[in-house]
């Protein structure tokens, strides 16, 4: 069953590389993404508790964790492939067999994160999900995409490179505390409490820079602009919400072998701190982008920082990061996909030549505004709910400093976002601009629609069950094992 | 009883005497340039004249500047009953009947100047802005008058604080009511638009305030605008008499000539000081105005530091 | 025979200079291969009780760092028909100097970082460590793409070299994985090298910021 | 049974937009649909608040809600019905003039937006006053506000109107953001997000000091007490007026809500809240008047003027806290009655002149107070509404706008301090600030009033007035009523005010002295008869001496020159030119003439204008500054790989060092 999740995508990747129509390939994605998503639920709903859903001798397990995040992986990508055919059927120009088998081979690598409990297989299957995207990025083959590809694929690998040193230093942490030398998580978290703590020290500081060079934390975040700036919108929205999420599980699971060792206030420090960062660097780049998309990726940096500032803050803090790592991955879909509609019909993503967009491509136009809105916090969208969980945390544990500038640097993120968002969106289109062929279709706007639905439904309730998957997945944080 | 007849004195006498005080003040204009002047009566004269007139009215105008005249007569007339004449209370009185008095006034006010600009002549829109530009700092001068006034007497009915039991507080607070008795005084000679901030009787329309307002008005309007005016006079004069000379003898039958008198002062004063005084240039009019807001705030400082 | 390693170690550590002193690409790359094929003999002086699994893994790791990528790097060269590198950001002899120092603190530090026993006096730790300190020099001083492929390379190597210490931990299909990892990167990279050089008629990374705030 | 007619209500009018938006914008059925379920939601609103008031029962409405800290709990109590009245109210009145003064004929672009986002405004605000859930709150909160931004720019092809939207749209959000960390500090005091009064012992000094002022902030931007007003002069100057209305007559006393909702939670309050309001209530008064005089554009003057209302409630507010920290029952109840009275006169008198302000645009395009002149022939009904709003605002007699001012007067007063009791004198120089407002309020009324309506045209645009239809007028007239009928019967609302103070403080519910005690009501309205039975009278006379003596029409006496023309006619500016020179140390007014003039007369232009000193010269400079700061940053981001490699490198030896 376990490895089916795994396998059906990659089989289904094969299948569609092999299908040589380059008309009615794409339909495949949608239909590989609804079998996975099928599947998911069918373990979800599996009897039995973990040991039913393991294998490989305890190297694959779906944990708490792991359910959120593959959940939320695998209908993120559901959405994003049924936008997939009406966006390549724009693109039919350009062959498409190396972009759909590759984002099956996305989808298969990031699910296998989300499944393994083994830190090497773990980093084996997060370069892969760099390597498999970096195809995605090149869609478009020409100059920029070209360099941003490559900037993507160096900066990836040399940071999932340390990670990988990160990795050896924790297994050989254990060894120096006289034990036999592992990398299997759940012993590491058994045995934590006995790590020789300097190497646990230098290996989080590894794992962390490592993992969070693929998440995009600063000022390790210095791919994303490039590559999210150049990707399609569909590639765009993969990224920020699929595979920093990975990257983010990834942190997580080294974050709670340094909460049962002796350094887990190091760790919330460097997180809390790195939080900030990232949030202010975002913050300062915003302001004043004239190209939405590159817009799009600082606020993806953004919101990493929140992530790790929320897992930092602690306590129900916790429960909102892994709230937002849903609702940031949803509204950033809404963005992207609607940006890269904009895109698409103005031919242009600077500023200087998007203007009315919500009169030239209405529902688009409106997607954007109502996605920018969302993200920024403010009710009732999903994104709210899950920053103020995290504010009131802040606050109700006594960090005032932590929670004034999160606020502060809130407020200048929406600040930047907004004078771009509004100046693509509202006014009247220049006149060159609008002869173009491009309108909203129900292929290119249903998907939107869906995930602003779903943004929409987590801002005004939380549904039983995630609410408590969620809870579960905290308490398998909080608990020192 | 008794009640009825003062009432019936207070009414009768607010409603006589006003237009005497302006004969007063001309007479003693007169007196000090050496002439003889018009009869003391010439006010009721000119009164009863304009009534019998008929009248002219600009065609730019509409129904407002009908009721200008009407509204500013008819306030200043309520006002009279709200202020306490000799040592008995006024007619009506009630907590906060001084906020009612300065806002009759302001009624009066708003349509006097409305009234003004509804003619499209620009000499009545300059006295119209000047109107208004100069009582709103009469306004604060006479609140912080009367806030001295409120804190001695812990009260807020007129009648009790100009009533009789402010004689005392002279001993006690004199400083603070002199103050206030000067602050007002410029007060009265503001919004009765005396000299030293306007002359009634000049011909320079380009210099003149309230006349100038009322330049298009003739005939029963017009009667009733100066009638108007002359009542206000007698407000502003009689808060000036209450405070001056608070004097209870005990016999109202003897309180009430003291009143008068004090009014016939009041005006010989008022007529002294357009004499004497030269007219002030517009622009210094304000630093005047501002002058006596701060005597009376000093005045209420002194009391509650 | 462990203490035949330290001999080969130092050959890895000199390889290193080697890379960071030529301007030659052939000569670095070579460098960086032999490096790779002494890294795959390394196991077997490691641990000689090494079982099947382990021979299969050093034939494995052998054959891509020393032939395979060396191979598939010098017909990436071919293609992009560049033979030198020729103004680095950091010139050869700065270079150089970065490089001893960085080795010369990695032995320091390496003495300060608590070891376990038997690996005390081995110069694994330093060795590998002044291998990644390399790795990153190349990685951001040189211009051309190829030799920031050959500097992550080098980085990878010096991170094997302290996973020598600790085979068990890291299962055989682990290591086969960070293998083919490694492999299809290059071979990714390498793809990319040859459509900037269609591109720009240059591999050279100067062309390559366009994007920018 | 009010909650549910007041729930009902809001889900009507926050659908009231959708039908709109499913058909076609050229239909104009879309309208009538919205109009009638708009209309149909205030009155189902408006008839909870009556049951209400009736009544006085409540039964509180609480579901779970899966949000964390979230729980739908809304209930209707003194203070909530004391502003849903306003809003419900404006709501329809607003609907019904859009019909008239909106057609979607003439603005097939924007029309159906600007419906929709009406309803949902009216539903947000109608939702955050009802509230007992802080997170229930902060979405009512923001659905208004976002609703508000939305019809601001209603108009968003114009590039003025994109500014002012933008400028408001970081204002509010700032003091959402305000509100997030105002409520996350309530929650650790209480430990929920219910909205109930706070025991003194869960509550430091530094967290109550950080509650009031994070309030202050957040809801002084929203009622815009000045300085923090920036986003509200070009918002109701811009927006369409039937919008103007309802924002400067309902939107910002949201504010004012916040204000007094959060002060009733926190316990006993240190006696310098109170001082601080009520400075602040002084500052926003007079200067926000001063502002109004020296404007030219007509709704921009009112919006400065509804700065002016807004200080005078919050001088209620803050006499109001002193009292509570006194323990002087009185001036609570004056300061505070006064204080919501006056919110209800704001609203009716303020959105009566934006009503008839936008019957006067809609009539001649243009909102240039120096263009127009002469209207009140064209348009009689509009005038006399306009007049009667002027003299209302002005608070003079009989109209309601005299009974809030007489309130908060009697209570300034009272902190003179009477034989027995603290007193408080510092508070009492409110009395002349507030007689100052009032003194130019009459200036700048006068001014607009007689500017736009009385004289000659002064521009083409005058020209073609005529009255404005049914639809428009009746609104007007229905708001006419209200300022007349509170003006004369204050006593009727008594009890409704007595309410809203004993929901502020709840120790006075059956305790301490009433209203009506404390304040001769009964007078007002008796001197309010006798003032009108005066005017007639005095009326009656003049019209029967005219009728017995000649009347000619001739034209205006001109001081004897030959050729007068309208542009001769004296206008606004030159009107407000003394007091804006009084003024200019707070007003900065700029003119624009010729450097010198030429020997001989020729054609010459001079100009002046009122900017807000605030914006132009405080905040916008401090954005720019900060955007400038921050472009340098970019240097960080070159594009060369090698330097993104080195910046990975730094952050790994950077953290190993961390400790």
């Amino acid at each position: 069953m376990i490895y089916l999740l795994i396998l059906f995508p990659l089989t289904m990747a094969a299948v569609t590389f092999a299908l040589p129509s380059n008309r009615w390939r794409p339909w495949l994605v949608p239909v590989a993404a609804l079998g996975h998503l099928g599947l998911v639920v069918a373990v979800f709903f599996q009897p039995g508790d973990g040991a039913a859903v393991s294998g490989l001798g305890g190297w694959l397990m779906l944990d708490p964790l792991g359910k959120v995040v593959l959940g939320f992986l695998s209908v993120l990508f559901f959405l994003c492939s049924l936008y997939a055919p009406g966006y390549l059927a724009l693109r039919s120009d350009r062959p498409n067999r190396v972009f759909c088998a590759n984002l099956l081979v996305v989808l298969a690598m990031m699910t296998l994160v989300t499944l393994s409990h083994h830190l090497g297989l773990m980093w084996v299957a997060m370069e892969a999900t760099t390597l498999a995207s970096a195809p995605l990025l090149y869609f478009n083959h020409n100059a920029r995409s070209l360099e941003a590809t490559w900037k993507y694929l160096l900066i990836g690998s040399v940071g999932i490179a340390l990670a990988l040193f990160g990795s050896f230093f924790l297994a050989y942490s254990s060894l120096k505390a006289g034990l036999e030398s592992t990398l299997l998580f759940d012993q590491l978290v058994q045995v934590a409490p006995k790590l020789s703590p300097q190497w646990l020290h230098a290996a989080f500081v590894l794992l962390f820079i490592g993992y969070g060079t693929k998440m995009g934390l600063a000022p390790m975040h210095t791919w994303k602009p490039d590559a999210y700036g150049e990707a399609p919108g569909i590639v765009g929205t993969l990224l920020a919400g699929g595979v920093t999420s990975c990257a983010f599980l990834a942190i997580l699971r080294v974050w709670q072998i340094c909460r049962a060792g002796a350094e887990a206030g190091f760790a919330r420090e460097i997180m809390i701190f790195m939080g900030l960062l990232s949030m202010a660097v975002a913050a300062v780049f915003m302001v004043r982008q004239r190209d939405f998309k590159r817009m799009l990726a600082y606020s993806s940096v953004e919101h990493m920082g929140i992530l790790v500032l929320g897992v930092g803050i602690g306590g129900p803090a916790v429960y909102g990061a892994l709230l937002h790592l849903i609702n940031n991955g949803l509204t950033k879909g809404v963005l992207f996909l609607s940006a890269g509609n904009i895109h698409r019909a103005y031919g242009s993503k600077v500023t200087d030549d998007v203007r009315g967009a919500i009169q030239r491509v209405p529902l688009s136009g409106a997607l954007f505004l109502a996605g920018f809105l969302a993200i920024t916090g403010s009710p009732p969208f999903g994104p709210f709910v899950s920053e103020f969980t995290i504010v009131n945390a802040a606050v109700g544990s006594g960090q005032f400093l932590a929670a004034g500038l999160f606020l502060l640097l809130l407020g200048i993120a929406f600040i930047g976002m907004g004078a771009t968002v509004l100046a693509v969106v509202q006014g009247n289109p220049a006149d060159h601009t609008t002869d173009n062929d491009y309108h909203d279709s129900i292929a290119t706007s249903a998907p939107v629609l869906l995930f602003m639905a779903l943004v929409l439904l987590l801002g005004l309730y939380v549904p039983p069950p995630l609410e408590s998957l969620l809870r579960e997945a905290a308490a398998f944080l909080a608990v020192k094992r | 009883m008794n009640t009825m007849i003062h009432n019936t004195i207070h009414i009768l006498l607010a409603l006589m005497m006003p237009p005497l005080l302006l004969g007063i003040i001309a007479k003693t204009k007169a007196l000090f340039a050496g002439r003889v002047g018009p009869p003391l009566l010439q006010p009721y004269y000119d009164l009863v004249k304009l009534v019998q007139k008929g009248s002219v009215f600009s065609s730019t105008t509409t129904w407002v500047f009908r009721a200008g005249p009407v509204v500013g007569l008819m306030t200043a007339a309520l006002a009279v009953l709200l202020i306490p004449l000799a040592n008995s209370s006024a007619p009506i009185t009630f907590t906060g009947d001084l906020i009612l008095l300065a806002y009759l006034l302001g009624l009066g006010r708003f349509f006097t100047a409305t009234a003004a600009l509804d003619t499209g002549s620009s000499f009545e829109g300059m006295g119209a802005a000047r109107e208004v530009t100069f009582a709103c700092l009469a306004e604060p001068a006479l609140f912080l008058g009367l806030l001295v006034l409120a804190k001695l007497s812990g009260s807020l009915q007129l009648s009790t604080m100009l009533g009789s039991s402010l004689g005392p507080h002279w001993m006690t607070a004199g400083a603070s009511l002199a103050l206030v008795l000067l602050s007002w005084f410029i007060v009265l000679l503001v919004e009765n638009s005396r000299i030293p901030f306007d002359d009634p009787n000049t011909h320079l329309e380009l210099t003149m305030i309230h006349e100038v307002m009322v330049l298009d008005h003739g005939g029963p309007a017009f009667g009733m605008i100066l009638y108007g005016a002359a009542l206000k006079l007698f407000v502003f004069g009689a808060m000036i008499v209450r405070l001056a000379f608070p004097l209870a003898t005990g016999y109202p039958w003897l309180d009430w000539p003291i009143f008068v008198g004090g009014m016939l002062v009041v005006a010989v004063v008022i007529g002294v000081v357009e004499s004497t005084i030269a007219r002030l240039r517009l622009t210094h009019v304000p630093v005047l105005l501002v002058g006596a807001c701060l005597l009376s705030a000093f005045g209420i400082v002194l009391l509650v530091r | 025979m462990v203490q035949l390693l330290d001999p080969l170690l130092i050959v890895a550590l000199a390889l290193n200079f080697v890379a960071l002193g030529v301007s030659r690409i052939r000569a670095v790359i070579n460098a960086v291969a032999l490096q790779g094929i002494l890294l795959g003999i390394m196991p077997l002086f490691v641990h000689p009780e090494i079982g099947l699994r382990g021979i299969l893994l050093v034939v494995v790791t052998i054959g891509l760092k020393g032939f395979v990528i060396p191979r598939f790097l010098t017909h990436a060269m071919r293609e992009a028909n560049i033979q030198h590198e020729v103004k680095p950001v950091v010139n050869f002899m700065s270079s150089l100097l970065l490089g001893a120092v960085g080795t010369g603190l990695a032995v320091v530090f390496s003495y300060t970082l608590p070891l376990a026993d038997e690996h005390t006096d081995s110069l694994l730790v330093p060795a590998s460590l002044s291998t990644v300190w390399t790795g990153f020099l190349m990685l951001t001083t040189r211009q051309k793409a190829i030799m920031q492929v050959l500097g992550y390379l080098l980085l990878e190597n010096g991170i094997f070299l302290f996973g020598l210490l600790l085979l068990e931990a890291m299962p055989f299909l682990v290591e086969v994985g960070v293998l083919l990892d490694l492999f299809t990167g290059v071979f990714v990279m390498g793809i990319i090298i040859y459509h900037i050089n269609r591109e720009f008629a240059s591999i050279s990374t100067e062309h390559l910021t366009e994007l920018k705030e | 049974m009010s909650e549910m007619l007041v729930l009902l209500g809001i889900v009507l009018a926050a659908i009231s937009g959708l039908p709109g938006m499913l058909l076609n914008r050229h239909s104009t059925t879309g309208q009538w649909l919205t109009t009638a379920l708009a209309v149909l939601g205030a009155a189902l609103g408006l008839g909870g608040v009556g049951a209400f008031w009736t009544t006085g029962d409540s039964q509180p409405v609480v579901l779970p809600w899966s949000l964390p800290g979230g729980e739908f709990n809304v209930a209707v109590d003194g203070l909530s019905a004391i502003f849903l009245l306003p809003i419900f109210l404006i709501s329809l009145l607003g609907n019904v003039y859009g019909l008239g003064y909106w057609k979607q004929t003439e603005h097939p672009q924007n029309g159906r937006k600007l419906r929709l986002f009406y309803g949902t405004l009216t539903a947000g605000m109608a939702l955050l006053v009802i509230a007992r859930n802080g997170i229930l709150f902060l979405f009512g909160w923001e659905v208004m506000a976002l609703s508000g931004f939305f019809l601001v720019t209603t108009e968003d092809d114009d590039k003025e109107v994109r500014e002012t939207g933008w400028i408001y749209l970081v204002a509010t959000h700032v003091a959402t953001l305000c509100l997030f960390a105002l409520l996350a500090l309530l929650c650790a005091a209480s430990g929920s997000f219910a909205l109930v009064p706070l025991a003194p012992e869960s509550l430091t000094p530094g967290t109550a000091t950080a509650i009031f002022v994070l309030s202050l902030i957040a809801f002084g931007l929203k009622a815009g007490i000045m300085p923090l007003h920036v986003w509200l002069p070009s918002a109701h100057a811009i927006a369409p007026s039937h919008v103007s209305a309802i924002m400067s007559g309902v939107f910002i006393k949201m504010g004012i809500y916040g204000l007094v909702r959060i002060t009733s939670l926190l316990p006993n309050p240190p006696l310098e809240w109170g001082g601080i309001v009520l400075a602040l209530g002084v500052v926003s008064g007079v200067l926000g008047v001063a502002f109004a005089v020296g404007q030219h554009d007509l709704k921009r003057l009112l919006a400065y003027c509804s700065i002016e209302n807004i200080g005078i409630i919050v001088m209620g507010l803050g006499l109001a806290l002193i009292g509570r920290s006194l323990g002087r029952s009185d001036w609570i109840i004056l300061g505070l009655s006064g204080s919501l009275l006056h919110v209800w006169n704001h609203t009716f008198f303020k959105a009566l002149l934006f009503l008839s302000a936008g019957s006067v645009i809609h009539a001649t395009r243009t909102r240039e107070i120096d263009h127009l002149g002469g209207l009140a022939k064209g348009m009689p009904w509009t005038a006399l509404c306009f007049l009667v709003g002027a003299v209302a605002i002005c608070g003079l007699p009989p109209l309601n706008g005299f009974v809030s001012e007489f309130l908060i007067y009697l209570g300034l007063f009272g902190t003179l301090g009477d034989k027995e009791g603290p007193s408080f004198a510092s508070a009492a120089f409110a009395a002349p600030a507030l007689a100052l407002i009032g003194a130019l309020a009459v200036a700048c009324f006068v001014k607009v009033h007689s500017a736009v309506f009385l004289g000659i045209a002064r521009s083409e645009h005058a020209y073609h007035d005529h009255e404005s239809s049914p639809s428009m007028i009746g609104p007007m007239g229905v708001l006419v009523v209200c300022c007349v009928l509170i003006g004369l019967a204050p006593l009727l609302i008594a009890p409704i005010l007595g309410q809203g103070v004993s929901a502020w403080a709840p120790d006075l519910k059956d305790a301490g002295p009433r209203l009506t005690a404390l304040a001769p009501l009964d007078w007002i309205t008796f001197m309010g008869l006798v003032l009108i039975a005066a005017l007639l009278f005095g009326g009656g006379v003049l019209w029967w001496r005219l009728r017995h003596s000649v009347v000619e029409n001739s034209v205006t006496w001109g001081c004897g020159y030959a050729a007068p023309t309208p542009r001769m006619q004296y206008t606004s500016s030159s009107f407000a030119q003394m007091l804006v020179g009084l003024f200019s140390w707070a007003l900065r007014p700029r003119t624009h003439k010729p450097k010198e003039l030429p020997l001989f007369p020729q054609k010459t232009d001079f100009h002046s204008e009122v900017p807000d000193t605030v914006l132009d010269e405080a905040v916008l400079p401090a954005f720019h500054f900060g955007a400038w700061l921050f472009s340098w940053f970019r240097v960080l981001q070159r594009g060369s790989v090698q330097t993104y490699l080195l910046y990975i490198f730094i952050a790994l030896i950077a953290l190993l060092l961390w400790r």
